[in-house]
């Protein structure tokens, strides 16, 4: 349903904050553990397209790298899921090849770590 | 379930003439203390009387003088010379 | 003629506000009040209005001016004998920061905005109601910094409240909220601000808090929020005469005072639950948990006010059951938010200590132990070793109500909720599906929100890096982060010190 | 015991906020009501355009056609915060309440012959909506103009206004023996007396006046300074012997008039002052709505006192007023 406002063209006064232009070329990508409840939120990072994906273990790692579970992870095993679609990714590859675009929410669940004595903390 | 008609009043010396009023009135009244203020609930319907306000005080009363000891309520709100009527009933 | 009969003060009032206003010839109604028409709704009969409290100027004036008296003598007094050593710990003042940064800038758009609808809206009795508010509310916003003023002489995170409420993130949920409110039109305004706000919601904020300010040794605060609380009164009567108007003049006004009640009682949900951390966490002497706080006020009093709307046809608002069960979460959920936030906020946290956290568990049987207890076991245990855990990036936040993307699935306390829209080809996301209704009822709206962590990373913070942002935000250097070891907590130190010292003697 | 005490550490840290020090010249202590006005309008970070209005933010320096560099320049010099106000209006209000209860003990405007009584209400009662109209302009300054030293008084000015119009209107009860005949009356020869024609004109007119400083200017030189200035001074003859307890039962608005002359004339001295094109706007305004109110008057004052020089008297008063603010008239 359209806004009501007092004129038909309320949208050429009220432009959109949150475009991909407005980053300087980065895409802002929102990273979360699942699982982890103790963290407030997923993460955002401003990376570039080229970033291989490979890299997002490390950008977690400035978040999540406090809790006890993290050293423990093993990235071959992690399971990985972009704006709700289970995928498989290639390392290698970057994150723009891959299909994640401005605001995609990356989740990755870690088999066997739910968490400070498996409470999903 | 009834509806509650209710009135948060300042805990004070002020206060104390239109709660005693409000209990000799509303003989069903319910009473929570807080710090500071006192909540009285009445279920559908809650009413100050002039009157009585006056009999517990010793003095006139103006019922436009409840602003001066008020904190909250819950009701339609219906006042006039004699008396202030909170109260879900139509 | 001889000195006729005192007039009644429903008839009184009626002569001196009904017929001033007049139906103007050499301008055209519509040009005089433009705004009231575009909404959608429909006033059939103006004077069908019933004037809620009839308090002529004169009356006003001289009530206003004897709570002033007496609440300045007050703070005079609180001042002098040095009230704020004998609060019942420093930890409190962190109430009045959050209020002083996060309410009372609202309070000020309160004032603007009821000086707009008293104003635009056609009918005299709703304007002259509207006016009185917009003075009530410029009063709340002067008395609550009067009050505050005397902390701020004292303690950190007071100092800088107007510049940080303007840009520090979590402080644009309340401005986005009131926003939201003031650029809306004047009948959503007075069904945003005047009922959902002020009728269904602020007794929440204020009236537990006021008791958690009686019992916690602030005289002060506690002075100028009941007496803010009495203004409230009338406004209640205001928000509820309102949503009753609008509701007899028109059965097309239905749907959309529906829409509007939906989405601002979520959006009044997700901003107060700021003050649930308040009262659970943040009050060293608890009067009673956010929970108790929802079922006297939202559950009793609103249940009781929305079945007297259903012979309107009004139903509660839309996700009302999804608000009553988060109140077993979202105190927890934001506290440790603010937990591990606090080096980036004007706000210090803590650790609650075992007795507080045994408070939690009776007062949250069903949820505290199982899942909020074990995270704060294990930050004490990181606190333990040194680790004192800081959340240590930037977030995702709900583009509607701007919250960090904290909360949960309604059925589920282990599971974050995620929502997500797509407009004109971009995601948005959302914290829950109120606050996706919200966007998408409006988005060409919503698209222009002022999200922080957005703006940040568009370089519009004042640099790129956290101290750059932090210095933009103007936090001082002991503003933020834990609060043992902090300058508010050396100083309480120092004064509870020589107190006991004293007694000794 | 007394000893100890004076262990504990009570220097203050600060003075006050820092966005009053950063104005008053340092961290000093600062008055309530420099805390209560300077800055506290939000200035940044809008997160919507109003649905009603989109072409400005709500707080939108953009709103008037006058630039100041500094919108708290304009401070007022009663010093004005909420409860000094209404301190100063209760006790104002009291001798409103003495002057009534005089009037009516001496029965002074009861005894009134039938044809003065009917004269004062077509001919003074209807100011009761100037000052309504006043209100709402007052009002609209609030919600559109730019900074709270500047908006809070108008906002007290509308309470004002709302106050004074119900003083006129309890007159208009005394003269109609409290039936509110006499305001019904009144509202008649506001609507349609060829007396008030010009002056209901003039206040419509204002009505729609979109830029929040010349409507200010309109409302305070030409409103306040012209037509309210000369219903309450102007007409001692024409009242007769009703003249004693109206001035009586006027001394607020004669007060008030005086009072808010100190605050709203040194805002537009103030905003004038600012640069050659503010003074050169501002001075337009004044002359234009100083020439339309002694237009309007001349109507009135000729119907009512017989006299339409009345008009030229008041508004070359004002035009002196004008020229010691700065303008050029």
């Amino acid at each position: 349903m359209p806004v009501k406002a007092i004129v038909d063209n309320y949208k050429d006064f009220n432009p959109n904050r949150d475009l991909p232009e407005q980053y300087h070329g980065n895409l802002m990508v929102y990273l979360y553990w699942n699982k982890h409840m103790s963290f407030v939120a997923a993460m955002a990072a401003p990376l570039p397209p080229p970033t291989p994906f490979g890299a997002l273990p490390e950008v977690a790692k400035s978040v999540y790298g406090t809790h006890p579970d993290f050293e423990k992870i093993d990235w071959s095993k992690v399971e990985w899921t972009l704006d709700g679609n289970p995928i498989t990714p290639d390392f290698a590859k970057s994150i723009g090849e891959q299909g994640v675009r401005h605001k995609s929410l990356i989740r990755f669940t870690t088999p066997g770590l739910d968490g400070f004595e498996g409470k999903y903390v | 379930m009834a509806q509650i008609a209710s009135i948060t009043l300042y805990q004070n010396d002020e206060a104390r003439p239109v709660m005693e009023a409000i209990l000799q009135d509303n003989p069903t009244a319910r009473v929570l203390n807080m710090p500071g203020a006192v909540k009285i609930d009445v279920d559908d319907e809650l009413v100050i009387n002039r009157a009585t306000v006056e009999e517990k005080l010793g003095s006139e009363w103006d019922p436009q003088q409840i602003h001066m000891v008020l904190i909250s309520m819950a009701g339609n709100l219906d006042e006039d010379d004699d008396q202030i009527k909170l109260s879900w009933k139509h | 003629m001889a000195p006729t009969k005192k007039m009644g003060i429903k008839q009184k009032y009626a002569h001196l506000t009904r017929g001033l206003d007049w139906e103007t010839t050499y301008e055209k109604m519509d040009d005089v009040f433009p705004y009231d028409k575009f909404e959608g709704i429909k006033i059939t009969d103006w004077s069908k209005w019933e004037d809620p409290f009839r308090l002529t100027m004169d009356s006003y004036w001289k009530f206003q001016a004897e709570k002033e008296r007496k609440l300045y003598a007050v703070i005079d007094a609180f001042a002098q004998n040095n009230g704020q050593t004998n609060i019942s710990d420093a930890r409190y003042v962190n109430v009045l920061k959050l209020f002083l940064t996060g309410i009372s800038p609202e309070e000020y758009q309160a004032h603007r905005g009821f000086a707009f609808t008293g104003r635009h809206l056609r009918g005299v009795g709703p304007r002259v109601a509207c006016q009185q508010q917009s003075l009530d509310e410029l009063r709340h916003f002067q008395t609550q910094c009067h009050t505050i003023s005397h902390f701020n002489k004292f303690f950190n995170g007071l100092s800088e409240f107007r510049t940080m409420h303007d840009r520090v993130f979590y402080l644009s949920v309340p401005k986005s909220f009131f926003d939201d409110a003031r650029t809306a039109g004047p009948f959503e305004f007075m069904i945003a601000i005047g009922f959902a706000f002020e009728y269904v919601l602020t007794n929440l904020l204020f009236v537990p808090f006021m008791s958690g300010a009686a019992y916690n040794g602030d005289m002060s605060t506690v002075t100028f929020g009941f007496s803010a609380q009495s203004d409230e009164s009338r406004h209640m009567t205001l928000g509820i005469e309102v949503i009753k108007f609008l509701l007899e003049q028109h059965p097309d006004n239905l749907p959309i005072v529906q829409e509007w009640v939906d989405k601002w009682f979520w959006r009044g949900f997700r901003l107060l639950g700021l003050v649930s951390m308040m009262m659970d966490y943040m009050l060293p002497k608890k009067v009673m948990s956010w929970k108790e706080a929802w079922e006297i006020y939202f559950v009793e009093a609103g249940g009781s006010l929305f079945k007297d709307l259903e012979r309107y046809g009004l139903k509660m608002p839309k996700y009302h059951e999804q608000a009553t069960e988060a109140c077993e979460h979202i105190s927890h959920q934001l506290y440790g938010l603010l937990y591990q936030l606090s080096h980036v906020t004007g706000l210090h946290a803590w650790m609650p200590d075992d007795e507080h956290m045994d408070w939690l568990s009776e007062k949250y049987p069903n949820t505290f132990d199982k899942y909020y207890r074990p995270r704060f076991e294990l930050w004490k245990q990181q606190e333990a070793e040194g680790k004192r855990f800081y959340y240590n990036g930037l977030l995702q936040l709900c583009h509607t109500c701007q919250l960090p993307m904290t909360f949960t699935e309604p059925d589920d306390p282990t599971t974050t909720c995620f929502r997500e829209s797509e407009y004109e080809g971009q995601h948005y996301h959302f914290c829950s599906d109120g606050c996706k209704d919200i966007f998408d009822r409006e988005p060409e709206k919503y698209i222009s929100s002022w999200l922080p962590i957005q703006q940040i990373f568009q370089g519009n913070c004042g640099g790129p890096t956290i101290p750059d942002v932090l210095a933009y935000y103007m936090f001082g250097p002991n503003d933020g982060g834990e609060y043992v070891g902090s300058e508010d907590n050396k100083l309480w130190e120092s004064w509870k010190n020589a107190t006991t010292k004293e007694a000794a003697e | 015991m007394t000893v100890e005490i004076k262990t504990m550490d009570f220097e203050p840290k600060r003075h006050t906020f820092g966005h009053v020090a950063r104005r008053i010249g340092g961290d000093k202590p600062a008055s309530r009501y420099q805390e209560a006005t300077l800055d506290v309008q939000a200035t940044e970070n809008f997160h919507y355009r109003p649905l009603w209005e989109p072409e400005f933010w709500h707080y939108d320096t953009g709103k008037t056609k006058v630039v100041m560099e500094d919108w708290y320049k304009p401070l007022d010099p009663r010093q004005y915060y909420y409860a000094t106000y209404n301190i100063a209006r209760a006790n104002m209000n009291q001798s409103v309440e003495r002057n009534f209860t005089f009037v009516e003990d001496k029965n002074l405007l009861g005894k009134l012959s039938d044809e003065l009584k009917q004269k004062l209400i077509i001919g003074l009662i209807p100011a009761r909506h100037v000052h309504w109209g006043s209100n709402m302009n007052t009002s609209e300054m609030c919600q559109r103009g730019y900074g709270t030293a500047f908006t809070a008084p108008c906002m007290f000015s509308a309470g004002d206004h709302l106050g004074m119009a119900q003083i006129v209107s309890r007159i208009g009860l005394e003269l109609d023996g409290q039936t509110g005949n006499g305001l019904d009356k009144a509202k008649d020869a506001w609507m349609n007396d060829k007396a008030w024609q010009g002056i209901r004109k003039l206040v419509e007119n204002t009505l729609v006046q979109r830029d929040f400083f010349e409507l200010f200017v309109a409302q305070v030189l030409g409103i306040n300074g012209v037509i309210l200035e000369a219903i309450y001074n102007g007409l001692d003859d024409a009242w007769g012997e009703a003249s004693l307890p109206i001035s009586m039962l006027s001394e607020f608005m004669n007060d008030w008039q005086k009072e808010e002359a100190r605050w709203s004339h040194s805002t537009i001295k103030i905003v004038a002052a600012e640069s050659a094109e503010n003074k050169a706007i501002v001075s337009a305004w004044a002359s234009d709505w100083i020439n339309r109110a002694e237009d309007a008057l001349r109507t009135y004052t000729a119907a009512i006192a017989g006299d339409e020089n009345i008009a030229k008297t008041y508004a070359d008063k004002e035009r002196v007023t004008a020229k010691s603010l700065g303008l050029e008239i």
